[in-house]
């Protein structure tokens, strides 16, 4: 039994609504308590900030792709491969860290959860087997189902039951946590060499369009009533003038209700959405739609949202989108990968330089701080770099400051290279919103965890929760004056309680914690239709065998399964 | 009662055929039987009855015969080894589980190894040439469901890969495949006139060496620029019509294999051939995969690339960092330089597969093999450790070729008292830990 | 007719080889299908020799005794080949270009009739040429 | 400028990585600080005062600083790696690395070098008077930016995969080269005075190949254009002018699709 009091602290927590307030925080094994032993370790957090531990929303860290990404780049670790005095491992990799260094990293930034945002069905155990080699932060992955054949196929007859129904097989076999959606339609087009750029191409053979599985895979999701909505990255990635697209999709939403026994209230989180909102016809009109776009997303309170910010870094960008990696590889020429996965899935894998002299990356920069700067409600808008499309998530502390110090992002601004064209292209220069530590909280920490369906237990300081507390370097009271203070104050946690246990401190990693693999079992009626279909494509035209297909829970360390009965669904 | 295991998996090639049966004798011990696997895979579960298996570690002695000692003894020896030698060579993987190589980088970590697979001397300039140009690919269920071109250059999979082109390439049935092989147009591209040459609608003869220069031609001829009359002995008008026929394909495919890695410009060979692809993706669907030849030589790559960033010959060596450049902590190259102060042999016979030169620099060192069997790198040993078979006597994670991964089985049980290599290198690693905290190194 | 003639080497995997390493590497299976050289006719025929004669073949690191056989997978003349093994690299030349990978395909060999010469062991070889076995 | 003389004392028995033996690293110190300066061999770490003797004092600065290297260093690797201002002279053979992501100053090579020298190259004048080792200026594993600028000059031979990816700078071979030159180039000059084995120029996009001797095989994607007088590398010679790899995929400049060159000497 462990007992500590984080004493003093400033604490920001918008589950309890506290904004700054010196607050004592106790902690018993590894949940938050009222109160404590007088045995109980004093941690002195004067003049620090305390919150809950971060919940990464979106992140590719583990799985085929990242590890493709990973082994075709020795360029990217080949001077950065070190290890720290203690008990740490080799950490290596700039834009796509080691599975350790992936741990160890999210860890001293205050990070306790990160989602792999994109597991296809059939590498699901190779996903895993990362998740279970990175240290202490929890993980959960979401399986992908937007070009799944049997989704295809399903939804072009409406079928929402059947597609409920493999869905929760598929979480079950793959230990997957929900719904996620990749360029619905357009990778399985590729598998052709084509794309669907509009939400109504027609996928070739299947017959259904876009805006069909979206709707078809929300129904499903709230059928199941999921902890998390369906988490989409829209069609049309990447393109001039794809805010319309945006815009339809997010409007395929309304009217569809949120059902659920977690605290969900949205039903569709657009994910990355910086590389949603463009305007303009090509790259030489290219300007902001991040307003557009956000005026939108703040009248609609089923939706949430995260940014995709673009850190101006030489990265390895990698998506589920095949289509648009091939296409970034016909435009900067670099290195291509691309993996087509039978019946489910493709992804690509492509370096690429954000170069901050070209006015297009600069204005892909101003649209994703723009985004976060618009939105009302920071618990429905999340800071993401989209890691590494977009950047590392390494570079969360400087996107930090860019929206939390006005002054620190315009000389960011006005000391691009073509300076006059990202400020005209963009609105970035007319804002002077400063995030505040409160608002930062929901975006990082208790937005994400309701977003996800874990608000009961993450995300917050409340007595009940789960002990994953960061306490910052930060004092509010005399907030850091420079850019860099503040990246500094956010790379290096003073504290991180992991379960209640001291895993970092003062940016050194003190014990790996207990590490957690979140899935989620979902009970449906016996479907006879379901298993059969299962059945005679594993025959026909899978390459594994059924019971090759599993992945089996001792491949999900201290797995925290949450279950949903949707049998009277 | 005899019983039948399905769905088994083969330990033997890069393809992973997952619907073999096993027939075991009602103790668990014996196979009695195998079905669905090829020539090769039968043989191999097969031999775990041979007699005369090695089933303790054995020495070698001064006079060059081999005394039993326990594992204890070898686990010990082993360890100091590993301590003392200021750079090891630790090599081999391709042939066990995920998780054994998992415990292995741990201890390449504390003792300084140099942790290199057998990609080394197969599919190596592969890796090369993927870290240089990248490689548009898929799982092999897709080439199934969709190929209508399939060229297989330099790679033999009659030979290397039996069932390769039943279940996946040739002859199989898919979604978008109903036809099978009349559906499908297979070139071979070879020196030699080779049995799955045999299989092919049309073999392209190459001059042994000149599929770079022929592989450029393809390029260059989908560019409609002018070709010399012939290249590598093959007419410029065939290659036009071979050219002109992949890029009004469906979905078409390229398998490669040891013609393209082994031969003059190694990995130039296959990113040639890898730009080709990307070439053809601007008029079709084309993809490219390795005929990895290992059956889990695939799966090292993987967690040394997930741990450390690289897919093979990673140097661990000053113990803070990890490197990789190929032609230095390559074993071959390590060997020859006579770079390493000892050598740790895992899953795999190099004293068979590579060059005498490298072996005999091999074995002046102190070595350990740890292997089911006897074998060409035991006999050149200090000590030979016999372990489990991984895939027969125990299950563990394997990758296919196409990188998916698939969870062996274990259908009997290993002999007695023998432990898994997993067991082992764990019970090496918490060795290794008592001989440092003693200030071993 | 020669007493030697120079080809170009390749070793190459084969499912006789293939099955033989899974019966072990001290199986006659493995013997058998390792311990041979794929020759062209014409080649054999300039050499003098019938098939199944032992002959010697000496790259620029080494020498090793193996038997000439034809082959159902064609060759062109001036090509040979002989299965991955010991026997075969026993020939390879180490050099590997930096890339790790030796030069197993594609190398220079003297090849000459050694009609009464003995194969070698699989062990053995290598034993021999690691200087382990004492004379 | 201020000299330091190492003379190697003991040759070490696995190859010693001298990362800290270039003028950036010396400066500042003196004698007895660079001996203290770390070597590694394995997970061995010792000094270079293990190795060398040492004698002389750096300049304040790396550009004040000349270094002379004497004795068996065929056994060393990465001497002058990364350097970037100052000398070096090395009277001996080296072994791989030397010279590698070096950006400026000068560095002089008396006997061979192994592979991966000059690697990644930025600037500054390499020579080497004996002969080089494969992948020599050419860019680390997976990088597509080889070798960048200075002048890097081989008075021997040199092996294969010379200047792979690279993208500027001159690299002049006054011997033969082996298999793979220029592969994937992007920029810069080659000039072989001796014969180039086969596969000159494979993939070539940008830069230019000159060739005083034979080459073994044409590559298929290389198109004669007609012939030119040139001088290079201060010889006066009527060279043939080939635009190539034709299956490479070239940048356009103002709607001219930009070819690599290759030269060759009649």
């Amino acid at each position: 039994m462990s007992e500590y009091i984080i004493k003093n602290g400033h604490v920001f927590d918008p589950v309890q609504g506290i904004k700054g307030d010196k607050k004592d925080i106790f902690v018993k094994d590894n949940k938050i308590v009222d109160k404590v032993g007088s045995g109980a370790k004093v941690i002195d957090a004067s003049g620090k900030t305390v919150m809950a531990g971060a919940l990464e929303v979106h992140a590719h860290v583990a799985g085929p792709k990242v590890n493709a990404g990973r082994w075709y780049r020795p360029e990217d670790k080949h001077f950065d491969s070190h290890k720290t005095a203690g008990i740490t491992r080799i950490e290596g990799g700039k834009s796509i860290p080691t599975v350790f260094k992936t741990g160890y990293e999210y860890a001293r930034m205050g990070f306790t959860f990160a989602m792999e945002a994109a597991m296809p069905p059939l590498y699901a155990r190779h996903v895993h087997e990362e998740i279970h080699d990175t240290p202490i932060i929890d993980e959960a992955a979401l399986p992908v189902f937007g070009n799944n054949w049997f989704i295809l196929e399903y939804l072009k007859n409406q079928e929402i039951e059947n597609t409920a129904a493999y869905i929760a097989w598929v979480l079950n076999q793959t230990k997957g946590y929900g719904v996620k959606v990749v360029n619905p339609g357009g990778t399985e087009a590729w598998a052709w060499g084509l794309n669907c750029l509009s939400i109504h191409d027609p996928v070739p053979y299947f017959d259904i369009t876009p805006a069909e599985i979206i709707t078809g895979l929300m129904a499903a999701n709230e059928y199941l009533g999921l902890p998390h909505s369906m988490h989409l990255h829209q069609n049309n990635l990447g393109n001039p003038g794809n805010y319309t697209t945006t815009l339809e999709s997010l409007k395929l939403a309304e009217g569809v209700k949120a059902k659920n026994n977690f605290g969900r209230e949205q039903v569709l989180h657009s994910t990355h959405l910086q590389f949603h909102s463009y305007k303009g016809t090509n790259w030489g009109d290219f300007e902001s739609g991040a307003k557009e776009v956000m005026d939108y997303v703040n009248r609609q309170k089923n939706l949430t949202i995260d940014t995709g910010n673009v850190t101006l870094d030489e990265t390895t960008t990698m998506t589920a989108d095949g289509p648009f990696e091939h296409h970034l590889n016909s435009l900067n020429h670099l290195k291509w990968i691309n993996v087509d996965v039978e019946l489910e899935t493709a992804a690509g894998v492509v370096p690429f330089i954000y170069d901050p002299d070209n006015a297009v990356f600069a204005s892909q920069w101003a649209v994703g701080l723009e985004l976060a700067l618009y939105a009302k409600d920071p618990m429905r808008c999340f800071i993401t770099t989209d890691h590494p499309n977009a950047g590392p998530f390494t570079r969360y502390p400087r996107v930090y400051a860019w929206l939390m110090s006005e002054k620190y992002r315009n000389e960011r601004l006005n000391t691009f290279k073509k300076a006059d064209k990202v400020i005209s292209a963009t609105t970035l220069a007319n804002i002077d919103r400063e995030i505040t530590l409160y608002e930062l909280a929901a975006m990082t920490r208790a937005g994400p965890a309701k977003c996800l369906g874990l608000s009961k237990d993450y995300g917050g300081l409340k007595p009940g929760m789960n002990a994953d507390i960061a306490i910052y370097n930060i004092n509010p009271d005399k907030f850091p004056s420079t850019g860099p203070e503040i990246e500094k104050a956010f790379a290096q946690v003073a504290y991180l309680f992991k379960d209640g246990k001291i895993c970092v401190e003062e940016g050194k990693i003190v014990d790996m914690g207990k590490k957690h693999t979140f899935w989620v079992d979902a009970k449906v009626k016996e479907n006879k239709q379901v298993m059969h279909d299962v059945r005679e494509k594993f025959l026909r035209y899978y390459s594994v065998n059924e019971n090759n297909y599993s992945v089996p829970e001792s491949y999900a360390p201290h797995q925290h399964i949450i279950s949903v009965d949707a049998t009277q669904a | 009662m005899p019983k039948e295991v399905t769905d088994v998996i083969c330990p033997f090639c890069g393809t992973l055929c997952d619907d073999l049966i096993v027939t075991v004798s009602d103790d668990n011990k014996t196979i009695l039987g195998v079905k669905n696997a090829c020539a090769i895979g039968a043989e191999k579960f097969n031999h775990q009855r041979l007699p005369g298996r090695v089933k303790r570690p054995r020495m070698r002695q001064a006079d060059g015969t081999y005394k039993e000692i326990t594992y204890d003894e070898a686990i010990d020896w082993t360890a100091n080894m590993l301590v003392k030698s200021r750079k090891t060579l630790m090599y081999g993987w391709a042939s066990t589980s995920c998780q054994a190589m998992s415990v292995g980088h741990d201890i390449a970590e504390k003792v300084g190894g140099i942790v290199d697979n057998c990609a080394t001397v197969c599919h190596g300039s592969s890796l090369i040439a993927i870290e240089d140009v990248g490689v548009p690919s898929c799982t092999l269920g897709e080439v199934k469901n969709r190929a209508d071109r399939v060229i297989f250059w330099g790679c033999n999979p009659a030979h290397a890969h039996p069932r390769h082109m039943s279940r996946y390439s040739i002859f199989p049935r898919g979604f978008f495949t109903v036809k099978g092989h009349k559906g499908r147009k297979i070139y071979t591209v070879d020196c030699r006139y080779t049995d799955t040459a045999k299989c092919s609608d049309e073999f392209i003869q190459v001059q042994q060496g000149y599929d770079y220069e022929l592989l450029n031609a393809f390029r260059t001829a989908a560019r409609g620029e002018v070709l010399p009359d012939t290249v590598g002995g093959v007419p410029k008008e065939k290659i036009y019509e071979i050219v002109e026929d992949l890029k009004t394909c469906r979905f078409g495919i390229i398998f490669f294999g040891m013609g393209l890695t082994h031969t003059m410009g190694r990995n130039h060979n296959i990113d040639i051939a890898i730009n080709l692809t990307r070439d053809m993706n601007d008029y079709t669907k084309f993809a490219i995969m390795a005929m990895r030849g290992h059956w889990n030589v695939t799966g090292s790559g993987q967690v040394l690339g997930w741990q450390y960033g690289f897919p093979y010959a990673v140097d661990l060596s000053r113990r803070d960092q990890a490197r990789h450049q190929t032609g230095e902590t390559t074993s071959v190259d390590l060997l020859n330089r006579s770079e390493v102060e000892a050598c740790f042999y895992i899953a795999t016979d190099p004293g068979a597969h590579f060059p005498i030169d490298a072996m005999k620099s091999s074995a002046k060192k102190p070595t350990v093999t740890v292997d089911p069997h006897i074998n060409c790198t035991t006999e050149i040993s200090d000590i030979h450790i016999p372990v489990a078979m991984v895939g027969v006597e125990v299950g563990g994670c394997a990758y296919r070729m196409d990188n998916v991964p698939i969870e062996t089985r274990k259908v009997v049980d290993p002999p007695e008292g023998m432990l898994t290599d997993e067991e082992l290198l764990t019970k090496i690693n918490h060795r290794v830990d008592e001989l440092l905290a003693k200030g071993g190194a | 007719m020669t007493s030697k003639i120079t080809l170009n080497m390749i070793t190459c995997r084969t499912i006789q080889q293939g099955v033989g390493m899974e019966a072990g590497k001290t199986s006659q299976k493995y013997f058998d299908a390792c311990t041979i050289i794929h020759m062209h006719p014409e080649d054999m025929k300039k050499l003098g020799i019938w098939k199944n004669t032992n002959v010697r073949v000496t790259s620029s690191v080494g020498s090793v005794i193996v038997k000439a056989v034809e082959t159902r997978e064609d060759l062109v003349p001036g090509l040979a080949h002989i299965p991955m093994g010991p026997w075969a690299n026993h020939i390879v030349p180490a050099y590997t270009y930096s890339t790790g990978e030796p030069c197993f395909k594609g190398f220079p060999v003297e090849v000459e009739v050694a009609m009464n010469e003995r194969i070698m062991g699989a062990v053995e070889i290598v034993q021999d040429a690691c200087g382990l076995i004492r004379k | 400028m201020k000299t330091v003389t190492l003379t190697v004392k003991n040759v070490p028995e696995l190859y010693l990585e001298c990362e800290n033996v270039n003028p950036d690293a010396f400066a500042g110190k003196t004698a007895d600080q660079i001996a203290k300066l770390g070597g590694y061999q394995g997970k061995e770490i010792s000094t270079l005062g293990d190795y060398f003797t040492i004698a002389g004092e750096a300049g304040a600065t790396a550009a004040d600083t000349k270094i002379i290297v004497n004795g068996d260093c065929t056994k060393m690797k990465y001497l002058g790696a990364k350097m970037s201002a100052g000398e070096m002279v090395i009277n001996s053979t080296t072994d791989m690395y030397t010279g590698s992501w070096m950006t400026g100053g000068k560095l002089l090579v008396k006997g061979n070098v192994h592979s991966f020298c000059g690697l990644a190259m930025k600037g500054g004048e390499f020579t080497i008077e004996g002969d080089a080792g494969n992948y020599l200026g050419a860019a680390y594993r997976g990088d597509w930016r080889g070798m960048s600028g200075g002048v890097l000059r081989v008075k021997g031979n040199a092996g294969s995969d010379v200047a792979t990816f690279m993208t500027g700078g001159e690299m002049i071979v006054e011997g033969d080269v082996d298999i793979h030159i220029g592969t994937h180039m992007e920029g810069g000059k080659i000039i072989v005075k001796g014969n180039a084995n086969r596969r000159v120029g494979g993939q070539l996009v940008k830069g230019e190949i000159y060739v005083f001797g034979n080459i073994n095989v044409m590559m298929p994607g290389f198109k004669p254009t007609g012939e030119v007088d040139l001088q290079v590398d201060g010889t006066n010679a009527k060279f043939t002018e080939y635009i190539g790899d034709l299956g490479e995929r070239h940048p356009k400049r103002k709607g001219e699709t930009v070819y690599g060159k290759l030269f060759l000497k009649q």
